[in-house]
């Protein structure tokens, strides 16, 4: 145990000195990036820079990282389903934060939608309100609300799989005047990418709010909790 | 422009095919190989005609040059790892469409996985932005994570935690290193850091951060503890695939930042340092497969030496003219590429044993050879290229590197080459010895279908043509690298 | 000087210290979420407010609850020998 | 400006400084909670390393952001999936380290 500190303290301790050096010792750089997403801002089709890099001139990494986050559900389903659970049983049932909620829920759809909408002229965009989306249905949950509509598995897939499909067919069928993946023509570029955006949001906050209810349930009795049986040591 | 659709299908259509399968009721999950493999055979097919007509290219996304956009590299070398890539994962998913019937339902699952894992491949072969090269990497890695837990035995989930755990720290180590090259030089692009790259502290310390992340990713020993448990408890097509390819994605990242980093930058000893690890590899996975009692384990461990050879690239490579230069290019590619059919046969045909026998065990294939000639055949013809003998694909990577060792007097490698391929055959032969061996253990055994001994067949047969025919496809991956003539 | 800016980052350093050190899971998984949250207001030092937004709804947030449920399952006695080594490593 | 400039800075240095204070606690604890509480803490050190750093001198850079958004996600995501596995192994050994760390 000590030795392992020490030596994970030598080692952390090597890294940063490092890194110190690597941050005192650079050189002042040649490319200057900013001035050519400046230069490009009038044809990405938005107005706030961050939203044109993720949804146009990076728009091939927001591509992958949806798929990131939809492989996190899979491999949550595909748990779920070699072990099966019983229904779950989950929340408070309290009724003030029923109450609560019922006020609070509207609110945060709104303010969901803020932001979707506020992202093309400033901070804000798809993760930014499908994450607000996804709180709202984890408080709803909390609250003991009714979620049983997220059961309905197909209905829960095809929302997952809206956003990125949606987004890879833009970018495939804009490429039908014969130019690369994901070149949005200027003139529709801002449509396009609400298109994107919106799809993205409803898929995020459900890839979110999955992830939170795709983990395994709590048992109710510890019987029938061991279903594989400790391993030997 | 060459490749305009070809090029985005190959990570395109995995990716909405992945979303397809997760769609669709499970029994038409992996049916969708019907349509995804001849499309995506098609693509990597014109892919390669583009460039054995045109040459490289680059492929830029958006319409947006780098460094603003992201660009797509299309040469020889990206070219020849899609090629390998649809080969081997074709032919480990049609075993897995035979295989995956007698599993449990939650394993359809490994279809979306499968899909996502290639679509992170393939996005991976194509990158030429180190930023984009991190959410590929995490693609891949967090698919392959996911198939390693799909068996949801206890053993299954700590060997995928542990893999979790290795391939997060590894994609963090690689990401602070691509800040800092941000920081010091303003882009992502590697075509940008060719040029801009200095030597200096900052430099230096990210390739280190890159180097160690992808050696963990790599499983590079003494970085090796997550990969047999990993790849030798999984089903049988998930350990063929993450041998055969996952672990050479992060090896071939190394290799192309290497060439646009390294020669310049890196101390020689760096590079020293990096064949001493891989020959510690060859001797320590090989030492270890010799002694492991379980099948897949013993095949694991193999990788782990194996992967050994590759890093036998970095001294070979570095300051050493350019003739032997180019002969460790080519060395390590070809025992890549043949490592990757032949890993891959060898993991099918292992699971056909065990299918057969009906254990994991090593000691109950006694006489399995009289009921299973042709899975034991193709075990030994994937063999014979681990083993490095002729005429094999792995015989004429070992040898082109032995040509580049000696051309830059570093015959001590040559020991490392000559030893593994020794302790290569002391493993198979293992296997062998039991297999021929006649006892009472069994009298009888299960007969797998044959699709598995076929898929398995081909592959093995494969690494030993490419042996044979080296030369055509040596050129090819040449083009666009630093060795290429054009 | 960025004073401000120095505090920051030093309360930071100090909370994920502390999330790293704390004896109880419990409160570790609360101080890194005053760390998420921090973060936030780092970004916003940084002039990144979508960072900061999203920072605070995934980051803290999301990360925060996942975590927290996962401690509620955690205090479920499971399998015949629920290890007493507990949090202390 | 210049008051700004050094600020940025500043978070470029927290940032070495989480880098390694995550990498001293995934490397120590075994429980894999907390491994996990490090690994995002490294993360978050990163992030800060990537915009402070680019931001450094050149002023406000808008692609770093971008890609810190995407690694937000990203880590969320991994996260997410570890925890999964985490639980369900947690549910079948009853352990929460891994077996042959003791």
């Amino acid at each position: 145990m000590i030795v392992r500190v020490v030596m994970a303290g030598l080692l952390s301790l090597g890294v940063t000195v490092a890194l110190g050096w690597a941050v005192l010792d650079r050189p002042a750089p040649v490319e200057n990036l900013p001035d050519r997403v400046a230069s490009a801002m009038p044809e990405s089709g938005v107005e706030h820079p961050v939203t044109a890099v993720l949804l146009n001139f990076r728009s091939y990494d927001t591509l992958l990282e949806i798929a990131v986050l939809l492989l996190a559900v899979v491999v949550a389903l595909a748990l779920r389903e070699a072990q099966p659970d019983r229904p779950e049983q989950m929340g408070l049932d309290n009724p003030l934060l029923r109450a609560v909620m019922a006020w609070l829920l509207p609110l945060i759809l709104v303010v969901a939608g803020f932001l979707l909408w506020a992202g093309s002229y400033q901070p804000g965009g798809a993760f930014q309100a499908g994450s607000v989306l996804a709180a709202a249905g984890v408080l709803l949950r909390l609250a003991g609300g009714n979620l049983g509509w997220l059961d309905n598995a197909a209905l829960l897939r095809a929302g997952l799989a809206l956003g990125l499909l949606t987004f890879i067919g833009i970018g495939m069928v804009v490429m039908l005047p014969g130019v690369p993946f994901l070149t949005y023509p200027d003139a529709h570029a801002g449509t396009l990418i609400l298109v994107i955006e919106l799809t993205l949001t409803l898929s995020i906050g459900l890839t979110l709010l999955s992830l939170f209810r795709l983990n395994p349930p709590y048992a109710d009795d510890p019987a029938d909790a061991r279903t594989q049986g400790a391993p030997k040591p | 422009m060459i490749g305009l659709w070809s090029v985005p299908l190959l990570f395109a259509l995995p990716l909405s095919l992945g979303i397809l399968s997760l769609l669709v009721v499970p029994k038409w999950r992996p049916r969708l190989i019907f349509l995804g493999l001849p499309l995506l055979a098609a693509a990597s097919l014109d892919v390669l005609a583009g460039l054995a007509t045109v040459g490289p290219t680059v492929y830029r996304l958006g319409d947006w040059a780098a460094p603003l956009g992201i660009n797509l590299v299309v040469d020889g070398l990206a070219v020849g790892m899609i090629l390998m890539t649809t080969l081997v994962t074709s032919l480990c998913a049609l075993y897995a469409w035979v295989y995956l019937r007698d599993h449990p339902s939650s394993t359809t699952f490994f279809w979306p996985l499968l899909w996502f894992l290639w679509a992170g491949m393939n996005g991976i072969w194509l990158a030429e932005d180190i930023f984009n090269l991190y959410v590929g990497l995490e693609v891949m890695g967090l698919a392959a994570v996911g198939m390693v837990a799909l068996r949801a035995t206890p053993q299954a989930l700590a060997a995928a935690m542990r893999y979790l755990l290795a391939a997060l720290l590894g994609s963090l180590a690689y990401l602070l290193g691509v800040a800092l090259l941000y920081g010091a030089y303003g882009t992502l692009s590697m075509a940008g850091l060719q040029e801009a790259a200095t030597n200096n502290a900052t430099t230096q310390v990210a390739l280190a951060l890159i180097i160690l992340g992808l050696l963990l990713k790599t499983a590079l020993f003494p970085l090796h503890a997550w990969l047999p448990p990993a790849h030798g408890g999984a089903l049988t097509p998930v350990s063929a695939l993450l041998s055969a390819l996952v672990i050479k994605a992060s090896f071939y990242i190394l290799m192309r930042l290497w060439l646009v980093l390294g020669p310049e930058v890196t101390p020689e000893f760096t590079a020293q340092f990096l064949g001493v690890l891989g020959a510690g590899a060859v001797f320590y996975g090989g030492w270890m497969a010799w002694r492991q009692h379980h099948l897949k384990q013993l095949v694991a461990y193999s990788t782990v030496a194996q992967i050994g050879y590759l890093f036998l690239f970095f001294p070979l490579v570095t300051n050493t003219g350019p003739e032997a230069a180019r002969l460790a290019w080519d060395g390590t590619l070809m025992m890549l590429i043949a490592h990757a059919l032949a890993k891959a046969a060898l993991f099918l045909s292992a699971g056909n044993l065990i299918l057969a026998v009906g254990s994991p065990q090593i000691s109950h294939l006694v006489g399995i050879s009289r009921f299973r000639p042709m899975s034991l055949f193709s075990f030994g013809l994937a063999g014979v290229s681990l083993m490095g003998l002729p005429p094999s694909g792995g015989f004429t990577g070992k040898w082109l590197l032995l040509h580049s060792a000696i051309l830059s007097g570093q015959w001590w490698w040559l020991i490392v080459l000559f030893l593994g391929g020794l302790l290569s055959a002391a493993y198979i032969f293992k296997v062998f010895r039991m297999s021929f061996r006649e006892g009472p253990q069994i009298d009888r055994s299960v007969t797998p279908p044959l699709t598995l001994d076929v898929t398995a067949l081909i592959l093995a047969s494969v690494a030993i043509l490419i042996g044979l025919t080296a030369h055509l496809p040596l050129h090819w991956l040449r083009m666009g690298s630093v060795f290429g003539v054009g | 000087m960025p004073w401000l800016d120095l505090f920051l980052g030093f309360t930071l350093c100090v909370t994920a210290g502390l999330a790293l050190i704390a004896r109880d899971m419990f409160r570790a998984v609360i101080m890194f979420i005053v760390f998420g949250l921090l973060m936030a207001v780092a970004w916003v030092r940084l002039q990144a407010p979508d960072i900061a937004l999203a920072e605070a709804a995934i980051g803290a947030g999301l990360t925060g609850v996942l975590l927290l449920d996962t401690l509620g399952y955690l205090r479920r006695p499971f399998g015949s020998r629920v290890d007493n080594q507990d949090d202390r490593s | 400006m210049s008051g700004a400039i050094s600020g940025y800075l500043v978070f470029a240095w927290s940032g070495v400084l989480l880098f390694g204070l995550g990498l001293f606690g995934f490397i120590v604890h075994r429980h894999l909670l907390r491994r996990l509480l490090a690994f995002n803490i490294m993360g978050s050190g990163s992030f800060l390393v990537l915009v402070g750093l680019a931001q450094d001198g050149r002023g406000v850079d808008h692609v770093p952001h971008a890609m810190v958004i995407t690694g937000i996600v990203v880590a969320v995501a991994s996260t997410a999936l570890a925890l999964v596995v985490f639980r369900r192994w947690y549910r079948a050994s009853g352990r929460t380290d891994l077996p042959e760390d003791t």
